[in-house]
């Protein structure tokens, strides 16, 4: 029951849709997504999940964006579930809205989900999710910086690649070199 | 046996005394300069790498290449820097590494040696006046690496200082004196053949503080080039830079000929000349000293006070009590 | 204890060992045949199809060509930037013809940055030295000599009217091997 | 107990440092000797290889992740080519996959060795470091042969590998193993047991295995806390499932166990090399790939047991030729984020031993 629809611009996250009989693993994948889906539902109401689908095998739900946290924390300590390892957190700016993903693992059933959320491009902002994981402290650091997105309770959200004086968001589709051209008393170098 | 106390002191000896004063100087400065060559060779033939090779014949003039480009350096002072003490230190660093080397018997004939009575005493003294120069160093550097280097270095060999002169102590009550001279003769005539013998538990007490004492590998913290960069002179350039390694390479060439002296019978042996069994007897300390600086990583400094107090010193006070118990009973 | 006599042993049995160091100015390493160095260029094989520096990952390579008289393209420039080429070999990858090819000669230091700017020529020139392609054609010129003092042979002992040596078969022989 | 409290003072390490292992900062508040907080910071090192990558091709990526961790360059090229193949379904030749799991596997090795040697150094001992360079230099060596460069190999490509293994290659890989045995015996004669050694690093830096978890830590930072997680068993890719090594884990997750379990895997790699070495197929090294290489729309990510941690290629591909968006995981900039925890309350001198068990190469932290 995964959404089909999505916007033009953005890639559609389901390969092989268009394939005639379609890829056994990833119809496996939608419904461990859509089992997921419903016990995520049965504890954060109907709101909670907007989309599921696969990420090629991997199940992959979409989180409405100021469930965020409380949906990770679920899926981290809730006992059927127990997703504790973030193996991945990327960003991804779709020019529309920007979309951010973990990778999530379960040391305890061997199991690998793939959970999202989006966020307006502008005042892009998010709910932090280091308090939860520690590990994913740098990586939101890297995506406020790259991406602009600003993780509300993270604790030292400041910029980790590139300096603080540095303008814009390189990794932003309309991200210009020409905003960081180099200055020397006030010309350009 | 000649000795310059015994004769009065006229204008000809004292020009006598200064000509051997400088003469002693001019070898040991071309001893310490083939020292820092034999150290780079031995540590590289146990790296597998040929070591110095550029400068002269099997790079045996790379030392001297060396401390001439290190006194054609700049001599850069930084604009924080406590001027006058950091001018100062390396300077009081040094002078007690080659005054140490006044009571030093090199041969039997020991014309160059002071022959002071109280040897071992002026030698333990004289060197503990280097950490002063050390300390000071650090601190007018104004350079944190800098005061973390010298306040360790300070520790250690203040630590260190204690059980290295009580591992003398058991050689003195052997002796009974403190004159090296004296010492060594002693040897010569001693039941048990050279101090070593008789003080085995002294010699290693001995050697471990004067590795220690030396800031050498295991114990090289003040200079841990992973954490402190260059320790205490990480700021010094020039030919002050170069006081403070003369300085420690003079000690590593006193305290071996100190551990000859004490332990090895200085000059003594059989067939060769005695300045030559010294010598080779030296050589052997110091290689032994640059073997455990090619294979052991670094102590933990706070490992290492431990080690100095609560092995050190009682294993060396127990060295005195047995060895006051021996000369008893024997 | 036992543990740091072990370590000395260790580090006192390696004094005799033989010595690993290279006297690198005085002897140069040998390079394998797949080493990967500055390029050689050979101007007369380049179709000008652009592929190299459309696959160069940095965009080091600039180049520049015409047609001549007979329609064929001919190279006219061709620079490389080694200020940022990462020598990945991509480019010799794509080629279809060979025309460029890596060299082992990796001795690139230099004073200033205009001299990293190497140009048709430099690179041409780097094959005499460092390049397979002259050893190649040697080598192929060598072969072609032999065949052809061989055939020359067979036809002196058949008939004896052939005479004068071939340089033509030799370097119809080379060039028909480039392609 | 009361301990005496001195003026802190905030002691900048880096950004060049002998002992940082390239250009990375650490900005420590000292109490004495004892560190009260620590904060690294990144990113001078930072070439943008992600968004350089977006207007790139997939075979002209390759070059760039030879410069992300550039002590094993080949396990690089590996998870990218791998995430891509994975991508498009490709059939790899079975000659190539296993010429990859032997350089793989080597580089691990010579990664490892250049760890042993480096946290040596760091520990203050200098001849190990030389040492290991001389069998690291043979891997190189090796490498020089079958692709050409010794740092930045490029060898991978999708779909296969570039170059068959040269005439006797494969022999002077055999050759190889003994004497590296021989040596891997030499430096734990050097090292493992010598006293001064095992009291800078025993007890030193302990992670428990909930705190590797929570922090995401991978590959022998997680091991040596007694995690079996090792993706080449947990998630066999190429052809991981042929071969019957072990899982080298620690118990204490000390530094010791992280040294050791370096010194172990070194051996579990030469085990694989040789298994490889004995059942490599003849064939061709290069599947068939379309000239230009394009992935389905769509959004990918795998992931391989790298030499420092789990480094895993996230691909969002919007059916061209280049990818729209390429994130890389890469270890040593996950790994490093437990450091300012684990720095807190220790003295100045464990800091470079806990710094340099936890393994980065700087050219992977700020990619």
């Amino acid at each position: 029951m995964s959404e089909e629809k999505k916007p033009a611009a953005a890639p559609a996250a389901k390969p092989a849709k268009a394939a005639a009989p379609p890829d056994p693993r990833v119809v496996a994948a939608t419904a461990l997504a859509d089992e997921i889906r419903a016990s995520i539902e049965a504890r954060h109401g109907a709101g909670a999940v907007e989309e599921t689908g696969a990420a090629k095998t991997i199940p992959m739900i979409r989180i409405a964006p100021d469930k965020w946290r409380d949906v990770v924390t679920f899926l981290r300590d809730s006992e059927d579930h127990r997703y504790d390892y973030v193996e991945l957190m990327a960003g991804t700016d779709y020019k529309d809205y920007i979309e951010l993903v973990i990778y999530l693992y379960s040391m305890k059933r061997d199991a690998y989900i793939t959970v999202k959320t989006r966020t307006p491009r502008d005042a892009a902002s998010l709910p932090s999710l280091t308090p939860v994981f520690p590990g994913v402290n740098w990586e939101e650091r890297e995506v406020y910086d790259l991406l602009g997105v600003h993780f509300e309770g993270h604790p030292d959200l400041r910029r980790i690649m590139m300096w603080d004086e540095w303008k814009g968001y390189p990794l932003r589709k309309d991200y210009s070199d020409f905003d960081n051209i180099p200055t020397r008393g006030g010309e350009p170098r | 046996m000649f000795s310059w106390q015994t004769q009065p002191l006229t204008g000809l000896n004292f020009i006598g005394m200064v000509i051997g004063a400088v003469v002693v100087l001019a070898i040991l400065l071309l001893v310490v300069m083939y020292l820092i060559f034999f150290l780079r060779k031995v540590v590289a033939w146990m790296q597998n790498r040929i070591g110095p090779n550029r400068v002269g014949p099997w790079g045996l003039f790379q030392s001297m290449a060396d401390v001439l480009k290190l006194l054609l350096k700049e001599d850069i002072v930084p604009a924080k820097a406590d001027r006058a003490l950091f001018l100062v230190a390396p300077i009081i660093a040094f002078v007690p590494a080659f005054t140490v080397l006044a009571v030093i018997p090199y041969t039997a004939g020991h014309i160059f040696t002071a022959g002071l009575n109280i040897g071992v005493l002026f030698y333990i003294a004289l060197s503990s006046i280097t950490i002063l120069g050390i300390v000071l160093g650090g601190w007018a550097s104004n350079n944190k690496y800098s005061l973390v280097g010298g306040l360790r270095s300070a520790a250690q060999m203040i630590s260190y200082e204690i059980p290295l002169g009580m591992s003398v102590l058991g050689v003195v009550m052997l002796a009974g004196s403190l004159n090296l001279t004296t010492i060594v003769q002693q040897q010569a005539t001693d039941r048990f053949g050279w101090y070593i013998i008789p003080q085995i538990i002294g010699f290693v007490v001995f050697m471990i503080a004067a590795v220690a004492e030396l800031n050498q590998t295991p114990f090289d913290l003040p200079e841990a080039e992973s954490e402190l960069v260059a320790g205490y002179f990480t700021e010094y350039t020039g030919f002050r830079f170069a006081f403070y390694m003369l300085t420690e390479f003079v000690y590593l060439f006193a305290i071996s000929a100190l551990a000859t002296t004490l332990f090895l019978g200085g000059w003594l042996g059989p067939w060769l000349p005695s300045w030559l069994w010294f010598a080779i007897k030296t050589s052997a300390v110091i290689f032994f000293m640059f073997w455990l600086r090619a294979t052991m990583p670094r102590l933990r400094v706070d490992k290492l006070m431990g080690f100095a107090w609560k092995v050190l010193i009682p294993v060396a006070l127990f060295n005195i009590l047995l060895t006051g118990l021996l000369s008893l009973l024997v | 204890m036992f543990g740091i006599l072990k370590g000395l042993g260790v580090t006192f049995g390696q004094l005799t060992k033989k010595k690993v160091t290279l006297q690198y100015p005085e002897v140069k390493p040998v390079w394998p045949e797949r080493f990967r160095g500055i390029h050689e260029f050979i101007p007369e094989l380049c179709i000008v199809c652009n592929q190299c520096a459309r696959i160069c990952p940095t965009s080091c390579i600039s180049l520049s060509g015409s047609r001549d008289a007979n329609k064929k393209m001919r190279i006219d420039t061709y620079d490389i930037n080694f200020e940022i080429c990462i020598l990945c070999d991509l480019c010799v990858e794509v080629c279809p013809t060979e025309a460029i090819r890596m060299t082992d000669q990796f001795e690139l230091a230099a004073y200033s940055r205009e001299e990293f700017y190497k140009d048709m020529h430099w690179l041409y020139d780097n094959h005499k030295e460092h390049g397979t392609y002259h050893a190649l054609q040697e080598a192929k010129e060598q072969a072609a000599k032999e065949q052809a003092a061989k055939e020359q042979a067979a036809k002196e002992a058949g008939a004896k009217e052939q005479a004068g040596r071939e340089p033509v078969a030799a370097s119809e022989a080379a060039t028909g091997g480039e392609t | 107990m009361e301990t005496l409290h001195s003026e802190e003072m905030i002691l900048n390490i880096g950004p060049q440092h002998p002992s940082t292992h390239g250009v990375f900062r650490l900005v420590v508040t000292i109490d004495g000797e004892q560190i009260v907080a620590a904060d690294p910071v990144v990113g001078y090192l930072h070439r943008g290889t992600e968004k350089l990558a977006e207007s790139l091709q997939y075979t002209q990526i390759i070059p760039y992740t030879d410069r992300l961790d550039y002590v094993a360059a080949m396990l690089n090229n590996y998870a990218l080519v791998h995430t891509v193949e994975y991508a498009m379904d490709l059939e790899i030749p079975e000659r190539a996959e296993y010429l990859r799991v032997i350089v793989m596997e080597l580089n691990r090795v010579a990664s490892h060795l250049l760890f042993v040697g480096a946290y040596l150094l760091d520990l203050g001992a200098m001849s190990p470091f030389l040492y290991v360079f001389q069998e690291r230099e043979m891997i190189v060596q090796l490498f020089n042969e079958i692709c050409g460069a010794r740092l930045t190999y490029n060898y991978m490509r999708v779909g296969g590998v570039k170059w068959d293994a040269p005439p006797g290659w494969l022999a002077k890989v055999r050759d190889f193993l003994p004497h590296m045995r021989e040596k891997l015996k030499m430096y734990d004669a050097l090292i493992s047991g010598n006293e001064i050694f095992l009291s800078r690093v025993r007890g030193m830096g302990v992670i428990t295995q909930e705190e590797a978890v929570a922090y995401s830590l991978s590959g022998i930072n997680l091991r040596s806390t007694g995690l079996r997680f090792d993706l080449r068993k947990k998630r066999p890719y190429g052809i991981y499932d042929k071969f019957a090594f072990d899982v080298v884990v620690g118990q204490n997750g000390d530094c010791f166990d992280r040294y050791w379990c370096h010194f172990l895997e070194m051996e579990q790699s030469l085990n694989i090399v040789e298994q490889a070495l004995e059942s490599i197929p003849d064939g061709p090294v290069l599947g068939k790939v379309p000239k230009l290489i394009r992935i389905p729309a769509g959004e990918y990510y795998t992931s391989i047991e790298g030499a420092r941690g789990e480094l895993g290629v996230y691909i969002v591909s919007d059916g061209k030729d280049k990818p729209y968006r390429m994130k890389l995981r890469r270890p040593s900039f996950v790994n490093l984020q437990i450091l300012s925890k684990l720095l807190i309350g220790q003295n100045m001198a464990n800091m470079i031993a806990i710094l340099g068990a936890v393994d980065i190469v700087l050219g992977e932290v700020d990619a």
